[in-house]
């Protein structure tokens, strides 16, 4: 209720799947000043058919820094009252969780838009690494960064919040 | 100094991590780059394209000109591509 | 797959409450086409413990059919796997479940646009008014639509997509 | 013709819904506010600010100069505020 101390946030980065009715009752159980629930959850693609599993690569303790630093810049920005990150690593098969952001606030332009700016950040500023092992060739490919998810992340630095 | 590789420049590079000693006339991130590829074929391939690789120095990212101190650890990867 | 057919999409209205887990399965199961999932719930909020709950009325026929008028921009809109929104109507109490809605794609920002595109329009162009019933008082008392919510939904007339 | 009223409008006018036979004076939307609002006092007060009322036809929003035609559903309502 309180704007002097700001809203803690989870931030786990782990091998294991997450379960997301579980981690978004963590942030609403008990309380009823929550108006809004955004989650977004990453899955691995299976590229029409042709893939056989995504290898995320991580950079271990820079990656909780990073996706830390963005999670306090959220909730300084934004009026949330939760705010929980996992990002997985390891070999992930299509169908299968990657990344989860739940926010959850008063109002809901502030869940969309803390949410939609995490995962800008998380595609473009956390170390992890995506190497795709197609089903027919037996040697991986890493997967190139787009231009586009650095256009995304650009849009938060004019923004009028 | 403990040098970290990740992704293709793990692969590459064919190290993870390694601890090196900085010479004298390596001041920068940059220099260091330079000073890596001048090492093998597999180094030189790695860092090929010194204007793509990412640099972070005690797990913050920097620029090619961040000056190095003897204690730091210091990351090369490629353009990150979580979420 | 194919651009020619548009995806279809679910949308119901009822003094039930939803299940997100139960509905954001029946989006995904079986299909590994879905790179993100982007849910929206909105809840009932105690403000500060002062509301005994909320009315919630609505104009039967037409609360489906709006619905389904900006669902359908939505699908038309943005290249989604699947969508789904649901909104009850009837005495709501603190902590309980309003609306949901549920963007899939192969790409988060189609399904984080067409949540916040759907919940922009629901907010202001769906026939339901909610009443306040205070703890205090026997007489509740008609919520007044916000401009802001107004200025959210314009956003969309001049987007780029 | 039928008319449907929904909350404060319901409320004031002590309506839900009603049947009516539409004057011939009245053919648009506005005109139809203006003929009830001159009913009696719940009317007058429901419709004291007829630029704030919405207005239905057929279960599709129009404005106080739609044409209407005898077989119509006609509502009525404040603001939206779903969601």
């Amino acid at each position: 209720m309180s704007n002097s101390t700001t809203t803690e946030f989870t931030v786990r980065v782990q091998a294991e799947d997450f379960d997301v009715l579980a981690e978004t009752e963590i942030l609403t159980k008990g309380r009823k000043d929550v108006g809004a629930i955004v989650t977004f959850t990453g899955l691995c693609r299976d590229e029409g058919g042709t893939l056989e599993a995504l290898e995320l690569e991580h950079y271990p303790g820079m990656a909780e820094a990073q996706i830390s630093k963005f999670a306090q810049q959220a909730v300084e920005r934004w009026p949330l009252t939760g705010l929980t990150i996992i990002h997985r690593f390891g070999k992930i098969p299509p169908g299968d969780n990657i990344v989860l952001v739940i926010a959850t606030s008063s109002h809901r332009r502030a869940a969309f838009e803390a949410s939609d700016f995490l995962m800008d950040f998380l595609k473009t500023q956390a170390p992890f690494w995506k190497k795709e092992h197609l089903k027919e060739t037996s040697e991986g490919t890493w997967v190139e960064a787009k231009a586009v998810d650095d256009a995304d992340a650009a849009r938060w630095r004019n923004s009028r919040h | 100094m403990k040098i970290r590789y990740f992704a293709w420049l793990r692969e590459r590079t064919g190290t993870s991590e390694e601890t090196i000693e900085l010479p004298e006339t390596v001041k920068t991130a940059g220099e260091l780059i330079s000073w890596l590829a001048a090492r093998d074929e597999g180094y030189a391939f790695a860092f090929e394209q010194p204007e793509t690789i990412r640099i972070a120095v005690n797990q913050e990212h920097v620029e090619e000109d961040h000056v190095l101190s003897g204690t730091e650890e210091v990351a090369f990867f490629p353009p990150m591509t979580g979420g």
